[in-house]
C-alpha cells in the first residue's frame, strides 16, 4: 500500500466517523430536557412566540428531517443559528476557534518542547534522583485537576506576584491576519503586541499543557529506555559514536517516532481540558463557548463545537500519522 | 611463541549480574586469547555467557552487570581499567563488533548512508554537532566500504533505509559499519546465523576473504559448530560461564577432551546419518551454580572430586587446554600461556 | 434687540465653549481614564429590546438613554426627567404626553426626535422581547405617537399604575440607523427590525459608544464626545466591561488592581475578604431585592396550605439572614422593605418547630411521608447554603429534601409548567420597575404563570381581583391601599418562604468616586456617574 | 480425600511463587510502593470513614453556619466549609464516593468495552467493523467533552455523572482489547488452540483474554485516577454530585469561590484528588513494571 | 495411497493496492504442490525462508483455506469439510510449533495446557483427564507432579517443547506436523527432542511431516524429503537418494552450503557452490523456472519454461529443464546420476 493511498484512506476514514459523531451528538442534543427556544426568548416569552421561533428553526419537524437539513446546511458552511448568541454559529466559530487553536497549539508545542528533553534526561539518568523527581513531577502534572491548577496559577502569578494578567487574551493586535494573536503580531513585527499576547497566553497554555507534558515525558522516557536496550543502540555505541549523537539523534528519533501517535492522541486530552481551563481564564475560545451553549441547551452551538473539536482532533491525528510516515520509513514503505 | 604476546588476552574474567532471583554468577574465571591475524571461535549453547564476554571486551555490558575479577588486556592495556572516554576511542577503531541480528542492529529510521556517514564523521569524537557535513570525500569513503563488502549498487544502497534491504544486504551493511574504523580486532556475534543457509554461506566466505586480505584478527561467537569449524583457527568451548576446552579447530572436531564438548559434538546431526542422544539436564542455574565443576550434574563421568574442587583450565596436551578433572596438566600448569 | 442680545450671548457662549473645548479636546486625548468593570454574567444582548438581565441592562444604560431616569441624585428610584424634559398625565390615567429634550444627539450624529421614541416603543412591542411584557397589557404598536418633533404621546388601553416608572426602561433608539440597516426577518416591512445590526453596534444616544464586543468575555465602550450632558475631567473615557465567571478570579482581579470595580454577586465571605484589603471599598446598601423560596402551590403536597405553613414555620430565618446573608433584613412579605408601598403591618412566619410539626400532622402527614425537591441556580452559592439550611430544618419536622442545582436556563425552562416546576425554588428577585406592582402583580397574578417569577403558581381569586383593581386605580392613595391589602392576603396563603432583603454590596478601588445605589436593576453601574481620582 | 481432589496443593504453592516474584519486581521502585501505599490509605479511608471521621454527621445534612469557613484548628484539622462542616470528615466520606464512582464507571466500561473489543477483534467481519466504527465515533471527541454533553442531557447528579462518564469511557476499553486481540490472535498459542479444534468462544475467553488482563488491569488502575479527575471536572461545571454530597470535585467547586482568603475549603479536597490520582498512577506504573516482562529481564548469553 | 495426500495445492495471498483495495497481484506462497505421506513415515519439507513450506503445512492442516487443490487425510478429503466434521478430523491431525515459548499460553499452567485438547473434545471425566495428563507427561519424559502446576516461562526450552508435544499427543493423533520443532533449541537439547520424537513415532505409529531448513537434521529424521523453492517442490526423493545424488541445481547448492563438523561429512557433500543473490519475494516470482536468476547451470530457455516435476529415478523427482524430456540434455548431469538408474 502506497503512502499516498494510506493518507487518502485515512482522510476518507474520517468521513463516516464525522457522520457518526454528528448523528450521536444530534441525538444527544435532541434528548436534552431543556427547551432552547424558551431559553433564548427569555423568561417572559409567551407560548405563541415560542411556537413561532420553533417553526422558524425547523424544530417542529421530525428529528431525522432536522438532521438532514442540518447536514445540508453544514455542507454550505451553515451551522445554523445560535440561540445563545443570536447569530450564525459559523460566525461564532470563526470568532472563537482561533483563540482555542492558538491556546491548544501553544500548549502542545510547550508540552513537546519541555516533555521531550525531560523525558530523555530521565531516561538517560534512569533510577537517579533526577529521574525520580522528574517522574513525580510529571505524574503530579497528570494528577492535578486542571481547573484547580489554573486557579492556583492565577493566585500565584497574578494575585501574589502580579506578573501576569489574570484573564483573557489581551488586546487584539492592530492587524488581524490569522486571528492568532501571537502569529499576527509576529507577522506584523509588532513586538509589543507579541509580548502582551504572550503574557496573556502564558498561564492558560501552561495550565493546559501540564498534563500532556507529563504524558509526553513519560512516553519518551519509556520508549527511550526501550530504545536504549535495542541492538542498534548497542551497535551505535560499539562503533565509537559520541553519546550525544546516539541519544539525541539516533535514539530520540526512534523514541519520538514510536510515541508520535500517542502524542497525537494526547491532543484530545488537551482539547478536553480546554473546556475547564478556558473557563477559569475567561479565554474567549471554543471550549468556553461550548460550555455556554451546552448549559444553554443551544443545540446548534453544541453540535458545531463537538464537530469542530472532532475534526480538529482527527486532523491533528492525521497530520501526526503523515508525519509519522514521513519520519519512519517502515510506514512509508508499507510494512503494514 | 609470540614474543609480543597476544593481541587480546582475557584473564580470569568474572562477571555477576543482579537479577530478580539474586546475583547471577554469569562469567566465572574466563580465560581467552587472540593473537594477531588469528581467527578464534567462541562456541557454546544459549546462555553460556559468550555474548556477555564479547560485550565485556567493548565495555558494553548492561547496567546490572558487575565485573568482579580479571582483566581484558588489549595490546597490553587493560580495557577494564579504562575510562569510558578511553574506551570510546578504542570502540570501532581498534575493536569492532558485528552484531548478530541484521534486522534489529540497524537503526530503522536512518538510511544506510546516514548511518555510515555518521560513523565516518564522528567515530571517536566526544560529541557531535547538529548538522551532517557530507563532503565528497566522506561519501567516497562510505561507498568504498560498501563496495568492499560487495554490496551491489552501493550508490543506491547509500540512500536506502534498512527496511528496503534484504537480510543479506543488511548483514553486509553491518559488516561495513564495523569495518569503517579499520579495526584490528573484529568481534562477530553469531554472524549469519539469522540468515538462510545459502546467504550465510556467501557472507562467511566473503568475510573470510576480508579477514585474510586485511590481516584482521577475529573473535567469532557462535553456537553453530559447523560454522566455527568453517571459519576459525582455534576454538574455545564455553559452558556455564566458564571455558571448558580450547583446541585448534582441526583437532577438536576429531577428538574432544572435555565431556561437555564430547556430548555437544555427539549431539550434532550428521550427514552420515548419525546423531547422538544429546546431553541430559539443563544449563546451570547461575544464581546457585554447582559448587565446583559447573558441568558436574550433567556429566556422565562425574566423580567425587568434581563436586568439591573446581577444575582449572590446564594444558592437557600440546596446544590443547581443558578444564576437567579427567585430564591432568601436561606439565606444570601455568608455565606457558595458551597459544595458537 | 432681543434677538441681537440672544445672538451675542450665543456667540459668546460658542466662543467660550470653543475656548474651553479646544484645550480640553487636546488635553482629553492626554488624559484617558480607562476603567475595568468585572461582571460574572455575560451580556446576552446589547439590543435593549433583546434581554432584561442585569448585564444587558448595564449595556443599555451606558449606550442608550431612557426616557426618564431614577432620581439618583436624591437617592430614590422616583422617575425624574431625562430625555423627556417634562410630562403630563390625563386624569383618567390613560394618556401620557412627554416633551422631548432638544439637542440630544445619537451616536450617528443625528438629533433625537419624538419619532424615535415612538419607533422604539413600537419595535419592542412587535419584537416581543425584553421589557415588552411590561407594556403589553396596556399598549400595542401604534399606541405611541409623535405629536410633533419634540412631543410624544402614549395612549393606554386602561389606567396602569406602574406606567411612569416603566419609562425608565424605554431606551430610545436611532430609527433612521435601524431602518437603513434592515435585513430580511419575521417582522414584515421591518424585516429583522435591526436585530442583526444591534448585534454589532449600538443605536443609542448614551454617554458611551460600543467599541468592541466579544460576547463571552468583554465589551469595550468609549466616551461619546457629543453626549448631551457634557463631560468633566476625571470622568471615565473608556470602559472595559469584562465577563469573568470564577469568583476567585474576580477577587484576584480587583485585589491585584487589574479591575476597578467588581459586581454585586460575590458571596458575603468574599466581600468580607475584600473589605480587609487596603485600597478596596466595599459599599453596602439595603437592597430592594427579595430572596424567597417559591413553593409550587400546584404540586402536592404543597397544594396543602398547612404543609406550606409548616415549612414556613420550620425554616430558621435568623441563621439565614445573619449568618448566610450576613446583615440582611428579614423579608416582610413579597415587597422589599425599602419599596414605597410596602405593607409594614404584615405578620410573616417565624421559626416555630412545634407549630410546624403540629400543622404537618393536621395536614395528615407523618414524619418521613414527604420528600420535596429544592432547586437552586448553580453559580449562586448562597442558594445552595439556604438549601442546606432548609434541608436540615425540614429534617426536624420529618420532611426529606433533595437539593438540585441547575443552570439558570434550565430553571427558566422548568418554570414553564406547574408539573415541571419543582416543589421549592430559590429566587433572587429585583424590582423590575420602580413600583410595588412589580413584586405583587408581577409575582402573584396568574397572568405571569410560566415565568420564573411565578413558580408558586399562586391563584387566589380575591387576590387577583385586588391586584387588577390596584393596577387600574388612578388615585395614588387608593392604589397603595389596594397593593397593601394584596400583600397581606398573599402572605397568609404562604406561597413563598420570605427570607431576606439582602444587603447590596459592591466592591471598587478607593479612587473610584460617585458610586451610588438606587435599587433599580443596573442603574448603579452607570459609568458616566463615576470619576476616577488617582 | 482432599489431597486427592486437589493434588498436593501444588497450585497454591506455584501461585504464591508467582505472586512473590511479582511483588519483588514491584518493590524495585520505591515510587510504586509509595503509590500502593497511597491507594491502600485511600481505600482504608473510604472503608472506615465513619470511624475515622471526627464529625461523621458533617458528611450529611448537618449545617452549622456559625462556624462556617473556620481555618484549620484542633477541632477541625482541615478547617470548615461555608456551611460550617468539618472538611476532614467530609473528605474522608468523599473518598468513598470517589472510589466507588471510579469503580462503577470502570466496571461499566470494562463490562461493555471488553466483550465488544473481543468480538470486534476475534470475530471481525461486518459486525466487528461496525463495532469499531461506532467506537471510533465515540473516540472522536475527548471523553470530557462527550461526558459534558451527556450530563447536560440528564439531570445533574452523581448517578447521571457516572452514566455520562461511563458512556464516554467504554470505547477506550474496546479499542484496547481490540488491539490486544489483534496482536494476540497472531500468537502461536492461539493458532495451536485453533489447531486443536477450539471454538472461537473458547479461544477468545480462555486463550486471548487472560493474556490481555494485565494490560487491562494497568489501564483500569491508571483510569481510576482519571475518572475521578473527569468527575471533578463535571462537578466543577455544576454537573456532578449535588449538595450535601461530600464529593471531592463538588467540594472544590463549592470551596473555590472562597479562594484565596479561605484557602482551605478548596485546597484540601484538591489535594485529595491530586493524591488519589497520583497514587493510582504510581501504582499503575508499578504494575506495568511487574507485567512488562521485557523490562529489566536479563537472559544470559542471548 | 498415503495417509496424507496433497494434490495441486495452491495458496495465494492477494496483494491489494490503492484506496479501493484493488487486487493487483498475488503472493504465490504455495503454487501447485503434490505430496503424499505414507502412514508411519516421515516426510521432510526443506527450504529457505519464503519457500512456502510453513504455509503448505498449514493448508494441509486446514489452518488456512487452500486457494485451490485438494488435501485428503486417510482417504477423506478435508478441504471441503464443514466445521463439525473438521473437528473430528482435527483430533487426528496435530501440529507442534517452532517456538515453544510462544506456542504455549503463558497464562496457563502446564496441566491446563495439556488438558486443553481433552476439554475441547470433551474427552473423559475430570479424574480421567487428570490421569491422562500425568500419562502424557510421562510419555514425553517429564516428571509429572513437579511440572504440572508450573507456568511455561519457568521451564527450559526443551521442557516447553516436550509440553507442546504432550499436548499434541493428547488426542491420540495419527499425523503430526512438526514445524521446525528444534530450531529454537540448542543442539544438545535438539538431540533429546529428536530422540523422543523418533521413539514416539515408533511406539505409536505416528506419521510426521517435518518442516526444517536444517538439512543435517533432516538427514537424520526423514524418510522422504521434498525441497521447496518459492512455493513449488523442486525435488523430492527418499533421503538416501537425495543426499546421495541431488539432481536439482538448487538442492546441490543447498547441500554444498551445509556447515559440517567432520571430514567424513565434508566428503559427502557436493563441491562448494556459492549461490549469488537471495531468494526473491514470493510476491514477484521470476518467470519460467523461479530459480533461474540464481542458477549456476542456467541455460537458454530457463526464463521461459516452467519445468514440471519429472521422474529422475526411483521415487526421485525433480523439476528442472535439464531433466524435462521436452528440453532434455541429460548429458550435462550424467556424472551425477550414475548408478542411480
Amino acid at each position: 500500500m502506497g503512502f499516498r493511498t494510506y493518507v487518502l484512506r485515512r482522510i476518507l476514514h474520517m468521513i463516516p466517523v464525522m457522520v457518526g459523531l454528528s448523528i450521536l451528538i444530534f441525538v444527544i442534543s435532541r434528548v436534552m430536557p431543556g427547551d432552547p427556544v424558551r431559553l433564548a426568548l427569555g423568561p417572559e416569552a409567551n407560548i405563541e412566540q415560542i411556537e413561532q421561533l420553533r417553526r422558524l428553526m425547523g424544530l417542529d419537524k421530525p428529528v431525522h428531517m432536522q438532521y438532514i437539513s442540518y447536514v445540508a446546511g453544514v455542507f454550505r458552511g451553515d451551522f445554523g443559528y445560535s440561540l445563545l448568541t443570536r447569530r450564525a454559529v459559523a460566525q461564532d466559530l470563526k470568532d472563537f476557534f482561533p483563540a482555542t487553536f492558538e491556546l491548544t497549539t501553544l500548549a502542545m508545542i510547550l508540552s513537546i518542547l519541555l516533555g521531550v528533553p525531560l523525558g530523555v534526561r530521565a531516561a538517560v539518568r534512569k533510577d537517579s534522583l533526577e529521574d525520580h523527581l522528574n517522574r513525580v513531577v510529571a505524574l503530579a502534572g497528570v494528577a492535578l485537576p486542571r481547573f484547580w491548577l489554573a486557579i492556583l496559577l492565577q493566585l500565584a502569578f497574578a494575585y501574589h506576584l502580579g506578573l501576569l494578567p489574570t484573564i483573557g487574551r489581551g488586546p487584539a493586535p492592530a492587524s488581524q491576519i490569522t486571528g492568532l494573536y501571537l502569529l499576527d503580531s509576529l507577522l506584523t513585527l509588532d513586538f509589543n503586541a507579541f509580548i502582551v499576547s504572550l503574557k496573556h497566553i502564558a498561564m492558560p497554555a501552561f495550565a493546559l499543557s501540564v498534563g500532556t507534558l507529563a504524558q509526553i515525558m513519560r512516553l519518551i522516557r519509556a520508549s527511550m529506555i526501550e530504545e536504549m536496550r535495542r541492538d542498534h543502540a548497542l551497535a551505535a555505541r560499539s562503533y565509537g559514536l559520541p553519546s550525544n549523537l546516539i541519544i539525541y539523534r539516533y535514539l530520540l528519533k526512534n523514541a519520538f517516532t514510536s510515541t508520535l501517535t500517542i502524542i497525537g492522541l494526547s491532543y484530545g486530552f488537551l482539547l478536553g481540558n480546554a473546556f475547564l481551563v478556558e473557563r477559569v481564564f475567561a479565554w474567549p475560545g471554543m471550549a468556553f463557548y461550548g460550555v455556554d451553549t451546552l448549559l444553554a441547551k443551544d443545540f446548534n452551538g453544541v453540535i458545531a463545537v463537538t464537530l469542530v473539536v472532532g475534526v480538529a482532533y482527527a486532523v491533528t491525528n492525521l497530520l501526526v500519522d503523515i508525519l509519522y510516515g514521513f519520519i519512519d520509513p517502515r510506514i512509508r514503505y508499507g510494512e503494514g | 611463541m609470540n614474543p609480543t604476546g597476544p593481541l587480546l588476552a582475557i584473564q580470569d574474567l568474572g562477571i555477576h549480574m543482579r537479577t530478580y532471583e539474586g546475583r547471577a554468577r554469569v562469567l566465572n574465571g574466563v580465560r581467552l586469547a587472540i593473537h594477531e591475524g588469528e581467527t578464534v571461535a567462541l562456541v557454546g549453547e544459549t546462555g553460556c555467557g559468550k555474548s556477555i564476554t564479547a560485550k565485556a571486551i567493548l565495555g558494553l555490558l548492561p547496567p546490572n552487570a558487575e565485573i568482579v575479577s580479571g582483566s581484558i588486556a588489549f595490546k597490553g592495556r587493560d580495557l577494564l581499567r579504562l575510562s569510558e572516554e578511553e574506551l570510546h576511542g578504542i570502540r570501532g577503531r581498534q575493536i569492532a563488533m558485528i552484531f548478530q541480528d541484521p534486522s534489529t542492529a540497524l537503526n530503522p529510521v536512518f538510511t544506510v548512508g546516514e548511518q555510515l556517514t555518521d560513523v565516518v564523521l564522528w567515530q571517536g569524537a566526544r560529541s557531535a554537532t547538529i548538522g551532517r557535513r557530507v563532503t565528497p570525500e566522506v561519501r567516497q569513503r562510505c561507498l568504498e566500504i560498501l563496495r568492499l563488502v560487495r554490496i551491489p549498487d552501493p550508490e543506491g544502497a547509500f540512500g536506502r533505509y534498512p527496511v528496503e534491504l534484504s537480510g543479506g544486504m543488511r548483514q553486509r551493511v553491518l559488516i561495513a559499519l564495523a569495518l569503517v574504523g579499520r579495526p584490528e580486532l573484529l568481534i562477530a556475534d553469531e554472524l549469519g546465523t539469522a540468515l538462510d543457509v545459502s546467504v550465510q554461506d556467501q557472507i562467511l566466505l566473503e568475510l573470510r576473504e576480508l579477514v585474510r586480505t586485511g590481516g584482521l584478527s577475529v573473535l567469532y561467537i557462535t553456537h553453530n559448530l559447523g560454522v566455527a569449524r568453517l571459519v576459525s583457527d582455534r576454538i574455545y568451548v564455553m559452558y556455564g560461564g566458564e571455558i571448558a576446552e580450547m583446541a585448534p579447530a582441526a583437532e577438536i572436531f576429531r577428538r574432544q577432551l572435555h565431556p561437555y564438548s564430547q556430548g555437544l559434538l555427539a549431539a550434532v546431526p550428521r550427514l552420515t546419518g548419525t546423531m547422538g542422544e544429546g546431553i541430559e539436564g539443563r544449563i546451570p542455574d547461575y544464581v546457585n551454580p554447582p559448587p565446583a565443576c559447573r558441568f558436574e550434574p550433567r556429566c556422565p563421568f562425574r566423580m567425587e572430586v568434581c563436586r568439591l574442587q573446581r577444575p582449572l583450565l590446564v594444558e592437557a596436551e600440546r596446544d590443547r587446554w581443558v578444564a576437567c578433572h579427567l585430564h591432568g596438566s601436561r606439565e606444570d600448569s601455568g608455565s606457558g600461556e595458551e597459544s595458537g | 434687540m432681543i434677538r441681537q442680545r440672544h445672538l451675542a450671548t450665543a456667540l459668546a457662549a460658542i466662543v467660550a465653549v470653543a475656548l474651553i473645548a479646544l484645550p480640553a479636546s487636546v488635553s482629553s486625548q492626554v488624559r484617558e481614564v480607562p476603567f475595568t468593570h468585572i461582571e460574572q454574567q455575560i451580556i446576552t444582548a446589547i439590543d435593549p429590546a433583546g434581554a432584561v438581565d442585569e448585564s444587558s441592562m448595564h449595556s443599555a444604560i451606558n449606550l442608550y438613554d431612557p426616557l426618564l431616569y431614577p432620581n439618583v441624585e436624591k437617592g430614590t428610584m422616583e422617575p425624574r426627567p431625562h430625555l423627556a424634559e417634562s410630562w403630563t398625565i390625563s386624569p383618567d390615567g390613560k394618556t401620557y404626553t412627554f416633551k422631548i429634550r432638544r439637542g440630544v444627539k445619537f451616536h450617528s450624529g443625528r438629533e433625537m426626535t419624538a419619532e424615535d421614541v415612538a419607533f422604539t416603543m413600537d419595535r419592542v412591542l412587535r419584537i416581543k422581547r425584553g421589557f415588552f411584557w411590561v407594556w403589553a397589557p396596556v399598549l400595542e404598536p401604534g399606541s405611541a405617537k409623535a405629536v410633533d418633533p419634540y412631543t410624544v404621546r402614549f395612549q393606554l388601553k386602561e389606567a396602569y399604575a406602574p406606567f411612569l416608572g416603566t419609562m425608565l426602561l424605554l431606551f430610545v433608539m436611532d430609527k433612521d440607523l435601524i431602518m437603513a440597516n434592515l435585513r430580511p426577518g419575521p417582522h414584515g416591512e421591518f424585516g429583522d427590525y435591526g436585530a442583526s445590526l444591534l448585534e454589532r453596534q449600538d443605536a443609542g444616544s448614551g454617554p458611551y459608544r460600543m467599541e468592541k464586543w466579544e460576547r463571552a468575555t468583554e465589551m469595550v465602550m468609549a466616551r461619546f464626545d457629543a453626549y448631551w450632558r457634557g463631560w468633566k475631567p476625571g470622568q471615565i473615557t473608556k470602559v472595559f466591561y469584562k465577563t469573568v465567571v470564577e469568583e476567585a478570579t474576580v477577587k484576584t482581579l480587583i485585589i491585584s488592581g487589574q479591575a476597578d470595580m467588581v459586581n454585586q454577586w460575590l458571596s458575603p465571605p468574599s466581600f468580607l475578604e475584600l473589605k480587609q484589603v487596603p485600597g478596596i471599598v466595599v459599599k453596602e446598601d439595603p437592597s430592594v431585592q427579595l430572596f424567597h423560596l417559591l413553593m409550587n402551590t400546584k404540586k402536592p403536597p404543597l397544594d396543602n396550605l398547612k404543609v406550606r405553613q409548616a415549612i414556613s414555620h420550620a425554616f430558621n430565618y435568623d441563621i439565614a439572614i445573619q449568618q448566610i446573608f450576613v446583615g440582611a433584613t428579614k423579608a416582610k412579605g413579597p415587597v422589599p422593605v425599602k419599596v414605597p408601598g410596602w405593607n409594614p403591618s404584615i405578620v410573616t412566619f417565624g421559626r416555630n418547630v412545634a407549630r410546624a410539626k403540629q400543622l404537618l400532622s393536621e395536614a395528615g402527614f407523618k414524619p418521613g411521608d414527604i420528600t420535596i425537591e429544592y432547586l437552586w441556580i448553580t453559580g449562586v452559592p448562597m442558594e445552595r447554603l439556604i438549601g442546606l439550611l432548609l434541608k436540615s430544618n425540614l429534617e426536624e419536622i420529618g420532611i426529606k429534601t433533595e437539593i438540585l442545582g441547575e443552570p439558570w436556563g434550565r430553571v427558566v425552562e422548568r418554570a414553564a409548567k406547574a408539573e415541571t416546576t419543582p416543589h421549592i425554588t430559590a429566587i433572587f428577585d429585583t424590582l423590575k420597575y420602580p413600583h410595588v406592582d412589580s413584586h405583587t402583580y408581577g409575582m402573584y397574578h396568574p397572568s405571569c404563570w410560566g415565568t420564573f417569577r411565578c413558580m408558586s403558581f399562586y391563584e387566589n381569586p380575591a387576590v387577583t381581583k385586588v391586584l387588577e383593581q390596584a393596577r387600574r386605580s388612578v388615585d395614588t392613595t387608593e392604589q397603595l391601599k389596594l397593593y397593601k391589602e394584596a400583600q397581606a392576603l398573599i402572605v397568609k396563603d404562604a406561597p413563598s418562604i420570605y427570607i431576606a432583603n439582602p444587603l447590596h454590596r459592591i466592591a471598587f478601588r478607593d479612587y473610584v468616586k460617585g458610586y451610588r445605589y438606587v435599587g433599580l436593576l443596573g442603574f448603579d453601574t452607570a459609568f458616566y456617574d463615576f470619576t476616577v481620582a488617582k | 480425600m482432599i489431597a486427592e481432589s486437589h493434588p498436593a496443593g501444588e497450585p497454591t504453592v506455584a501461585r504464591a511463587q508467582e505472586w512473590g516474584k511479582m511483588w519483588f519486581r514491584f518493590r524495585q521502585s520505591s515510587l510504586s510502593v509509595a503509590g500502593l501505599g497511597i491507594v491502600v490509605a485511600i481505600v482504608f479511608c473510604a472503608v472506615f470513614a465513619p470511624v475515622l471521621a471526627p464529625h461523621p454527621r458533617h458528611a450529611g445534612s448537618f449545617v452549622d453556619f456559625e462556624n462556617s469557613l473556620r481555618p484549620p484548628s484542633l477541632k477541625n484539622p482541615l478547617g470548615t466549609d461555608d456551611a460550617g462542616r468539618d472538611i476532614l470528615s467530609r473528605m474522608l466520606f468523599g473518598a468513598r464516593i470517589s472510589v466507588s464512582l471510579s469503580v462503577i464507571v470502570l466496571g461499566i466500561a470494562v463490562a461493555v468495552g471488553i466483550p465488544l473489543g473481543l468480538i470486534a477483534g476475534y470475530w471481525g467481519g461486518r459486525l466487528g467493523d461496525a463495532i469499531m466504527r461506532v467506537t471510533d465515533v465515540f473516540l472522536a471527541v475527548p471523553p470530557i467533552a462527550l461526558a459534558l454533553a451527556v450530563t447536560a442531557a440528564l439531570r445533574p447528579n452523581l448517578t447521571n455523572a457516572m452514566i455520562a462518564i461511563a458512556f464516554a469511557w467504554w470505547p477506550w476499553y474496546t479499542r484496547l482489547v481490540y488491539g490486544q486481540v489483534l496482536s494476540l490472535k497472531e500468537e502461536q498459542f492461539v493458532e495451536a488452540s485453533r489447531g486443536l479444534g477450539a471454538g472461537p468462544l473458547r479461544i477468545a475467553f480462555r486463550e486471548i483474554l487472560p493474556n490481555a488482563w494485565s494490560t487491562i488491569l494497568i489501564k483500569v488502575t491508571l483510569d481510576m485516577g482519571f475518572v475521578i479527575l473527569t468527575a471533578s471536572g463535571l462537578s466543577f461545571l455544576g454537573l456532578g454530585a449535588q449538595p450535601p454530597t461530600a464529593e471531592w470535585g463538588t467540594m472544590i467547586a463549592e470551596g473555590r469561590i472562597y479562594l484565596p482568603g479561605y484557602w482551605w475549603a478548596a485546597t484540601f479536597p484538591g489535594l485529595a484528588i491530586f493524591m488519589t490520582v497520583l497514587g493510582f498512577n504510581l501504582l499503575g506504573d508499578g504494575l506495568r513494571d511487574v507485567f512488562d516482562v521485557h523490562i529489566e529481564q536479563w537472559q544470559a548469553g542471548s | 495411497m498415503g495417509l496424507v495426500e496433497a494434490e495441486a495445492v495452491v495458496k495465494h495471498f492477494p496483494i491489494t493496492k490503492g484506496f479501493l483495495r484493488r487486487r493487483v497481484g498475488e503472493v504465490k506462497a504455495v503454487d501447485g504442490v503434490n505430496l503424499s505421506i505414507k502412514e508411519g513415515a516421515t516426510l521432510a519439507l526443506v527450504g529457505e525462508s519464503g519457500s512456502g513450506k510453513t504455509t503448505l503445512a498449514r493448508v494441509i492442516l486446514r489452518l488456512l483455506p487452500a486457494t485451490s487443490g485438494r488435501v485428503s487425510f486417510d482417504g477423506r478429503e478435508i478441504t471441503t469439510l464443514d466445521d463439525g466434521a473438521l473437528r473430528a478430523v482435527r483430533q487426528k491431525m496435530q501440529i507442534v510449533f517452532q517456538n515453544p515459548a510462544s506456542s504455549l499460553n503463558p497464562r496457563r499452567r502446564i496441566n491446563e495446557i495439556i488438558e486443553e485438547p481433552l476439554l475441547i473434545h470433551r474427552v473423559g471425566t475430570p479424574g480421567e483427564r487428570r490421569r491422562r495428563v500425568g500419562e502424557l507427561l510421562e510419555r514425553v519424559e517429564l516428571p509429572s507432579q513437579d511440572f504440572m502446576f508450573r507456568y511455561p516461562h519457568s521451564l527450559s526450552g526443551g521442557q516447553r517443547q516436550r509440553v507442546a508435544i504432550a499436548r499434541a499427543l493428547a488426542l491420540d493423533p495419527r499425523f503430526i506436523v512438526l514445524d521446525e520443532p528444534t530450531s529454537a533449541l540448542d543442539v544438545s537439547v535438539q538431540a533429546k527432542i529428536i530422540t523422543l520424537l523418533r521413539r514416539l513415532q515408533r511406539d505409536m505409529g505416528l506419521t510426521y511431516l517435518v518442516i526444517s531448513h536444517d538439512l543435517s537434521l533432516v538427514r537424520n529424521v526423514a524418510d522422504v524429503i521434498a525441497v521447496m523453492y518459492l512455493g513449488r517442490v523442486v525435488e523430492t526423493a527418499a533421503v538416501a537418494a537425495l543426499f546421495g545424488d541431488p539432481k536439482h541445481p538448487y538442492t546441490r547448492a543447498l547441500l554444498s552450503a551445509i556447515p559440517t563438523v567432520s571430514d567424513e561429512e565434508s566428503a559427502l557433500i557436493p563441491e562448494k557452490i556459492t549461490l549469488g543473490g537471495e531468494i526473491p519475494s514470493p510476491a514477484s516470482v521470476p518467470s519460467g523456472c523461479a530459480f533461474h536468476p540464481r542458477c549456476y547451470a542456467r541455460i537458454e530457455g530457463c526464463d521461459r519454461v516452467t519445468p514440471e516435476l519429472v521422474r529422475v529415478g526411483p521415487d526421485h523427482h525433480a523439476s528442472c529443464i535439464l531433466y524435462d524430456p521436452a528440453h532434455g540434455a541429460p548429458g550435462l548431469h550424467g556424472g551425477g546420476s550414475s548408478g542411480m538408474d
